[in-house]
């Protein structure tokens, strides 16, 4: 009986979400910012599970996530580049012969393959991401936490210094970065990608392997005892969780349109792994509802601060630019200080949760009217 | 490469190391007692330089150091009592997110308060003093940084070691509720941790910023990253391993810009943390993880 | 002797200049209980470490049934810390890992209890069945396992109802109490289907009249799973009773072996750590 | 602007510039520049109707992934032409959806070529890297210099392109030996000594060094404190007061080129903008030394209205249709544009400092 | 205070997140005595012992210490009233010498230490032999001696033991009973949490048998030794022959 009320209640949510995407798709330039802002939230929601895979159910704390995005970034960017607009990226140094031709190749393959192309894109920038992970992952798996932390922190550094850096002026355009990178066509397309990404993360840590790595986060030692491989189980989390990290920086790319290695610095991982912690370490939810959350406030909602505020002819002092990251900051301490677990915990969300919270705000607000 | 040049780049790298040995030790410090990377130290050691343009702008340059110190203390303090104490017991994770919430407020407050536009640092007349010794040219502060650097690392090593209050921020480290037990005051034995750090932030601040003379409010980024990879590199929670950490790094930064690789300088401070913790995972003198089954 | 389960062979284990273990040589049978006693210190959780991988051991060789463990090779590095008598005896290296030793049938419980703290009872066990998986992540996260992971569900449920902690399944195992905690510990060892069990003082913190309990329990699961089991302990009452051979190592050395009689009127072990039995009543 | 009527009408400009982050301090001047243009010209006539024009800011924080949904909210708020940004980056970051949106942007100092290029909804009313560029290398070689060294900022585009241009220029007049040295640095590096001491060490004639205004400072004092006296060069950047504010003494003898020269007021719009801009600038308590961008920023403002008086239409593509043929005398002179959008502009200012002042040297043509 | 109670519980209740872990106990502590509390397993010992040293907040009830009421005190300020707590699990000092755990005991007194170090060298050589390994690498039964010894650094005038025997030979069971006994009569009064209860009551002026939150049985060491309910229970069956 309970499961076939949070069946329904999940069907009607999904359906709700659909209407409201359709809502917006028809409308996207009324609701530019709503638009905008929910396309980069889901994005970054894919980041954050991943992250949370890696740091918050394997226990193993990565900071790598911006170099493996950088990979899927510009895997995706190099793919999608229309032919013509090539000369006009590379304009300073010229783009590498092979991938020119590569392009070529591509753009006059079958036609059923061009809609798909930006899927394989990603896919492949993601493959390539997992395989730099494997490599990097076998040696750098073995150190501990902040080590761990700061190893992969590094690694993330190099990938953004081999990117920009001249010699690879013909493949990645090194300092001046991608641009004409050919964006989604529709919200549904990152949605869906979502979806699917999140859910892949999601039947995984609810399997078998997903109970291996909290058992790994939880105590290593014992968790070999229990036969558990940890070199194994700890390299395939974190190729999983750099594979779904790439699949969202190639996201990303089609988001911006342009990317540059600047924008995959440490301070995107930074702003991941808070996305991660204010949603709850080890819930999944958790980090898709910080993700729209935090990316909501800190670059929407939170905007008019950065304006003049009049109110009836008086401009109130404080207001002025500058002022909404003061506030951004502010919030974000008193969130990470009141809720010390992130907003869901370790917990999922559910209905019956849901529900019970609400129950008691009516109780609450009812007591109060009378 | 002529030796005048060689002697150049050395004298500029270590200094350099020195500046990042002082900010590397007060992120060991913090980390040795609270198990936490204190992100906030880069900006805490920004806010000093702020501290000294306003001093400096009102009273003479000595009563201005004692300002700065003291004020970067107070804020030091401040910080930990308002953003760290109401979360020790939170999972690391969140305290993590905290010291970078409390970061991104000072860098945002700098922002919103002074402009992001760069102020000048002023001059503290005797560190900028310029020696000229063959056809090397440098300021005292050059000299000055690494010998006071080492002389307190050596203060601060005794006084870890060798007395009650080194003994009690040790055992706080561990195990703060035992740590009660044993009658040690835990607020106040981590406050003297932050007191230490941001005092060692501020004296850091006055050396670096009059070496490169202006401040904007991210000038605490980059020498808080390098400063922790320095910590790191030379095994967190050491002080030792921070001091020897930050001249490591400094040195050869400058050499591999001095012999034509600047390109690669960023990455290679990267490449030669991840071989030292390769060889050895806890760093170069970071205690080695006791995991007694 | 084709019937030992467990063969330790000249075991020493060096930290710096501790010598933990000193030469230790000892069998265990099949279907055997075997205790391994001695005072604080002499050495007797770190041999069970060595057995179950955790630390290399300085010089000397395990097997496990047929299978090698770990010898060891005083050849190298290790030359220099290495001062014992059989000083050169082996020189092959090899080492397994603590979890291809799990997967060879052994299992363990940690002194410090080391339960996965903040997941379920049920779940702790649950985790210990993963080594029997044969699905790979792929089919495991497309749920194409389902009757294997609802098997490893039925039989986590069995275990946990043998050992009592079926009320408390879906409790976080870090709140459990100290002795619920020691039994959950035994669950989730035997979930991965040992032959052999060592128990590393399964009866700390329980009262006489609880290690009674146990004691009837080590026995019936010895029957009923078919096991060996290799026990460490400082209750003598515990020992005495259920142990068919005990060890009893001082300073890292074998002082003595034998039946619970033998030792039990052996002056060296008395000596070193029995001290006089104080017969009250 | 100040609140309306409800029955005058509104016509909402975009400013889109960095006020934090890496460049949030030029972004600021150049943001002064815009905001005393409304000041100044507050409304614009259409068919007879007056119009109130209100300027809507927006911060991209220098932060290309933060450009888009800052972009992206000036969409949303119905503006229906925008100016900006301070750095080429963020500006070929929002270039796409302002081009998507059919809503036209006017650069006022970003001078890479990508921000035009392929772009047709992008105008920009200063000159180009590759001019800058080939302008600094001209005057190093007039002024007989024969080596050069060059210092650019690793992964910022306007520096290594910038540097690049002159390379090539120097390369092509003094010789391919010309460039002595040839340095990158990382961005947020503070310290300069190993990198100069290597140019120290090449003993160039001159050192073109074109870097942000947090980083100029920094190269040009430990350059002068490591005993280099040959001339430092730059780009547009480095014409701002914060400079010579905070490099002191050994900023003296700087060269750079720039857009715009207050000294030499080239038109009667010039004139009275750089009376009325001082006491603007004193207002808001900046030193009184007018930056470059501050005008360029005015120049966009004025472009743009005369693209709407033009247009006769508060409808953005119409605006933009009549921006192509636009031409004006703004601050920094004549301004029409080019089929790629760039302002039609052959003639530079160098600059140099004496006495903590900027000094107008003279101006270089160069045919592109 | 007109009664000689060193420490006294007032119907002290705890509990930990919603489940409650006391229910509602009252015992006395007389000065000079032992008083041994013993109980099966969860049944609250080491939570009242945790209370009283303020390391868990009483939800209601009060505690008081040589009259004085020390309910919800912080932990370093009840410390320094004289009360000291072997915590269950021995918690010492992993990354400190086992001479700096020693010191670190005495860590509120200001005289000289060496005199107390020998004593505990004496009481046990081992960590004599030890003084300069780091805690955390030394055998359970070893760090189980380090944390007694540590305690009595402090020179309580009570002293709590939250199974001091845990993971002990036998022959250090013994030795520890004796010092126990030794330093209750030099005038340290004693709490005493074991679950070896044939030891613990056979030195115990005063034993409280605790169940599930709630003390059902109070009487001598003796009484309790010899009570029919106590011998089924918490005995064995190897003393009831
Ligand atoms: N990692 C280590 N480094 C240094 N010394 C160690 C280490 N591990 C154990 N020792 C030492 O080796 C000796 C044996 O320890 P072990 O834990 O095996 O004793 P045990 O017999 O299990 O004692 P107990 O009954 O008290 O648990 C002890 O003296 C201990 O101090
Ligand atoms: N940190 C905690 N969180 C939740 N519950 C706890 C916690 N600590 C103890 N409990 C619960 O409180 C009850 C009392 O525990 P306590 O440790 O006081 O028992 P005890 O009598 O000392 O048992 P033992 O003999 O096993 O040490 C138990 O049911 C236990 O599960
Ligand atoms: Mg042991
Ligand atoms: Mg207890």
């Amino acid at each position: 009986m309970k499961k076939s009320k949070n069946l329904i209640y999940s069907a009607i949510f999904g359906v709700i979400i659909l209407l409201l995407l359709f809502f917006l798709e028809a409308n996207k330039f009324q609701y530019g910012m709503a638009y905008t802002i929910l396309q980069k939230g889901m994005i970054l929601a894919v980041v954050a599970v991943s992250m949370n895979l890696v740091t918050g159910f394997t226990g193993l704390f990565s900071l790598g996530q911006a170099g493996f995005m950088a990979i899927g970034a510009y895997v995706t960017g190099i793919f999608l580049i229309p032919s013509d607009s090539i000369s006009e990226v590379y304009y300073i140094s010229g783009v590498n012969p092979a991938i020119a031709s590569f392009k070529n190749w591509l753009e006059s393959g079958p036609a059923f393959l061009q809609p798909i192309i930006p899927y394989l894109a990603l896919i492949i920038g993601g493959l390539l991401a997992a395989l730099f992970a494997a490599v990097i992952g076998y040696p750098v798996l073995r150190l501990k936490s902040d080590y761990l932390a700061i190893a992969t922190l590094g690694f993330s550094e190099i990938m953004r210094a081999i990117i920009s850096s001249p010699q690879m002026d013909r493949v990645t355009n090194g300092s001046y970065g991608l641009k004409k990178i050919p964006g989604f066509t529709s919200i549904f397309e990152p949605f869906g990608i979502m979806v699917v990404c999140i859910l892949l993360m999601v039947l995984l840590l609810r399997s078998t392997y997903g109970r291996a790595f909290r058992a790994i986060r939880e105590d290593e030692i014992a968790a070999e005892a229990m036969g558990i491989n940890l070199a194994k189980h700890k390299q395939m989390s974190f190729i999983i969780g750099s594979f779904f990290s790439a699949i969202s920086g190639g996201m990303l790319a089609m988001f911006m349109r342009s990317i540059d290695s600047k924008s995959f610095s440490v301070s995107l991982t930074y702003d991941i792994l808070l996305i991660v912690v204010i949603g709850g370490i080890g819930s999944v939810s958790g980090s898709v509802i910080a993700a729209l959350l935090v990316t909501a406030s800190k670059e929407w909602w939170l905007r008019f601060f950065d304006n003049p505020l009049f109110i009836g002819g008086v401009q109130i002092p404080l207001f002025r630019t500058g002022f909404r990251m003061v506030i951004f900051s502010v919030i974000l301490l008193i969130v990470v200080l009141f809720y010390q677990r992130g907003i869901m915990g370790k917990n999922e969300f559910s209905w019956a949760r849901l529900e019970k919270r609400l129950l008691k705000l009516f109780k609450r607000g009812g007591a109060k009217n009378a | 490469m002529t030796l005048s040049t060689l002697l150049q780049h050395s004298l500029t790298g270590i200094s350099l190391g020195g500046a990042y040995a002082l900010i590397a030790i007060g992120y060991t410090m913090v980390y040795g007692i609270l198990r936490m990377i204190n992100f906030a130290h880069g900006d805490i050691f920004m806010m000093a330089g702020y501290f000294m343009i306003f001093s400096m702008a009102v009273v003479p340059w000595w009563v201005s150091i004692l300002l700065v110190c003291v004020l970067t203390i107070i804020l030091g303090v401040t910080v930990e009592r308002a953003a760290y104490k109401p979360i020790r017991s939170a999972p690391r994770m969140s305290i993590m997110i905290s010291a970078i919430g409390v970061s991104y407020l000072l860098q945002n407050l700098a922002t919103y308060l002074f402009t992001a536009l760069p102020r000048a640092y002023p001059e503290i007349p005797i560190l900028k003093k310029i020696f000229h010794i063959g056809s090397i040219s440098s300021s005292l502060v050059t000299f000055v940084t690494p010998v006071l650097t080492v002389l307190l690392a050596m203060g601060l090593m005794f006084l870890i070691n060798h007395t009650k209050i080194g003994m009690a921020m040790r055992a706080v480290s561990k195990d703060m509720e035992t740590a009660q037990l044993m009658g040690i005051k835990i607020n106040n034995t981590i406050s003297t941790t932050f007191v230490i750090g941001s005092f060692l932030a501020a004296i850091g601040s006055i050396l670096y910023f009059t070496d490169r003379m202006s401040v904007t409010p991210f000038s605490g980024t980059l020498p808080g990253l390098k400063c922790f990879i320095a910590a790191v590199l030379g095994g967190i929670g050491s002080i030792p391993g921070a001091v020897v950490g930050g001249f490591i790094i400094g040195i050869c930064e400058t050499l591999l810009v001095a012999f034509g690789y600047s390109t690669y300088s960023d990455a290679f401070t990267f490449i030669l943390l991840i071989i030292i913790l390769l060889c050895r995972p806890t760093g170069l003198f970071g205690e080695k993880m006791i995991d007694k089954v | 002797m084709p019937n030992h389960i467990l063969s330790v062979n000249d075991i020493t284990m060096q930290f710096g200049g501790v010598v933990a273990v000193n030469n230790l040589t000892l069998e265990v049978n099949e279907n055997e209980i075997v205790s391994l006693i001695g005072p604080n210190g002499a050495g007797k959780t770190t041999a069970f470490n060595v057995i179950t991988g955790v630390y290399a051991p300085t010089n000397g060789a395990v097997y496990v049934k047929d299978n090698m463990i770990t010898s060891n090779f005083p050849k190298s590095s290790m030359k220099k810390l290495y001062a014992g008598e059989n000083n050169g005896k082996y020189t092959t290296t090899m080492r397994k890992t603590p979890d291809q030793i799990t997967k060879l049938g052994v299992a363990r419980t940690f002194q410090n209890i080391r339960l996965f703290k903040e997941l379920t009872a049920f779940e702790n066990v649950l985790i210990a069945k993963h080594m029997l998986y044969k699905s790979n992540f792929l089919s495991a996260t497309l749920c194409l396992n389902r009757k294997e992971e609802k098997a490893m569900r039925e039989e986590t449920m069995k275990l946990l109802d043998i050992l009592g902690l079926t009320d408390v399944k879906d409790e976080i195992a870090s709140s459990l109490p100290y002795g619920q905690q020691r039994h959950l510990e035994i669950a989730r060892a035997l979930a991965t289907n040992p032959q052999l069990l060592l128990l590393d003082e399964p009866a700390a913190g329980m009262n006489p009249q609880e290690t009674d309990e146990l004691t009837k329990f080590i026995y019936d699961i010895r029957k009923k799973f078919n096991l060996t089991v290799f026990m460490i302990e400082h209750h003598m009452d515990l020992v005495m009773d259920i142990s068919d051979r005990i060890y009893v190592l001082d300073f890292g050395k074998l002082i003595a072996s034998g039946t619970p009689e033998e030792i039990q009127n052996n002056q060296r072990v008395i000596d070193a750590y029995l001290g006089v039995q104080e017969d009250g009543e | 602007g100040s609140k309306s009527d409800s029955d005058s009408k509104v016509i909402k400009i975009g400013v889109f510039e960095p006020l934090t982050g890496e460049n949030g301090g030029g972004g600021f001047q150049e943001v002064l520049g815009m905001r005393y243009a409304n000041e100044v010209y507050p409304t614009v006539d259409i068919d007879g109707v007056t119009y109130d024009i209100e300027l809507v800011e927006v911060d991209n924080k220098s932060d290309k992934t933060e450009a888009v949904s800052a972009a992206q909210s000036l969409i949303s708020s119905g503006v229906k032409v925008v100016l900006g940004s301070y750095g080429s980056g963020v500006s070929i970051a929002a270039g796409e959806f302002f081009k998507e949106a059919g809503i036209p942007a006017i650069g006022a100092s970003c001078t890479n070529p990508q921000v035009t290029l392929g772009n047709d909804f992008y105008f920009r009313v200063c000159f180009l890297d590759p001019f800058q560029g080939t302008v600094m290398a001209n005057y190093a070689y007039q002024e007989n210099a024969k080596t050069a060294a060059v210092i650019t900022q690793l992964g910022d585009d306007y520096s290594s392109g910038l540097g690049s241009f002159f390379v090539t220029a120097f390369k092509e007049l003094a010789g391919d030996s010309a460039i002595v040295s040839e340095e990158q640095f990382q961005t947020n590096q503070t310290d300069f000594k190993a990198v100069l001491t290597n140019v120290k060490a090449a003993n160039p004639d001159v050192i073109f060094a074109p870097s942000s205004i947090a980083t100029a400072p920094l190269i040009i004092k430990q350059a002068r404190e490591l005993g280099i006296t040959c001339p430092i060069m730059a780009g547009d950047t480095w014409e701002n007061s914060t400079i010579v504010e905070n490099a002191g003494e050994s900023a003296e003898g700087i060269v750079l080129s720039t857009f715009f020269d207050d000294a030499e007021p080239a038109n009667k719009e010039a004139e009275s903008f750089v009376k009325g801009f001082k006491d603007y600038l004193k207002k808001n308590n900046q030193s009184e030394i007018i930056p470059a961008v501050s005008a360029l920023g005015y120049d966009a403002y004025l472009v743009a209205l005369q693209a709407i008086k033009d247009a006769a239409s508060t409808d953005s593509a119409k605006i933009r249709d009549a921006m192509v043929n636009v031409q004006i005398d703004g601050v920094t002179g004549t301004i029409s544009f080019d089929e790629n959008g760039d302002a039609k502009k052959d003639m530079a200012f160098i600059k140099t400092v004496e006495n903590g002042e900027f000094k107008f040297l003279k101006t270089v043509t160069v045919t592109k | 205070m007109e009664n000689n109670n060193l420490l006294e519980l007032d119907n002290l209740y705890v509990s930990y997140g919603g489940i409650q872990a006391v229910k509602g106990i009252s015992l006395t502590v007389p000065k000079g005595e032992i008083v041994t509390l013993i109980g099966a397993n969860g049944a609250g010992k080491s939570t009242i012992l945790r209370a009283i040293s303020g390391l868990v907040k009483a939800e209601s009830g009060k505690i008081f210490y040589k009259g004085e009421d020390i309910t919800g005190k912080n932990t370093t300020s009840i410390v320094e009233k004289g009360i000291t707590l072997v915590p269950e699990g021995r918690h010492v000092f992993p990354d400190l010498t086992v001479l700096e755990n020693l010191k670190i005991g005495a860590y509120l007194r200001k005289d000289n230490l060496q005199e107390d170090i020998n004593w505990i060298y004496k009481l046990f050589p081992r960590l004599q032999e030890r003084s300069w390994q780091m805690a955390g690498t030394l055998s359970g039964g070893e760090q189980q001696m380090l944390a007694v010894g540590r305690a009595l650094m402090s020179k309580p005038e009570l002293i709590m033991m939250d199974e001091p025997s845990l993971g002990l030979a036998p022959i250090i069971v013994n030795d520890i009973m004796e010092i126990i006994k030794t330093i209750n009569k030099e005038g340290v009064t004693i709490l005493l949490v074991e679950q070896n209860a044939n030891l613990a009551l056979k030195i115990a002026h005063t034993g409280y048998v605790c169940e599930t939150g709630n003390i059902t049985l109070k009487g001598t060491g003796m009484e309790l030794l010899s009570d029919e309910s106590v011998k089924a229970a918490y005995l064995g069956k190897a003393r009831r022959k």
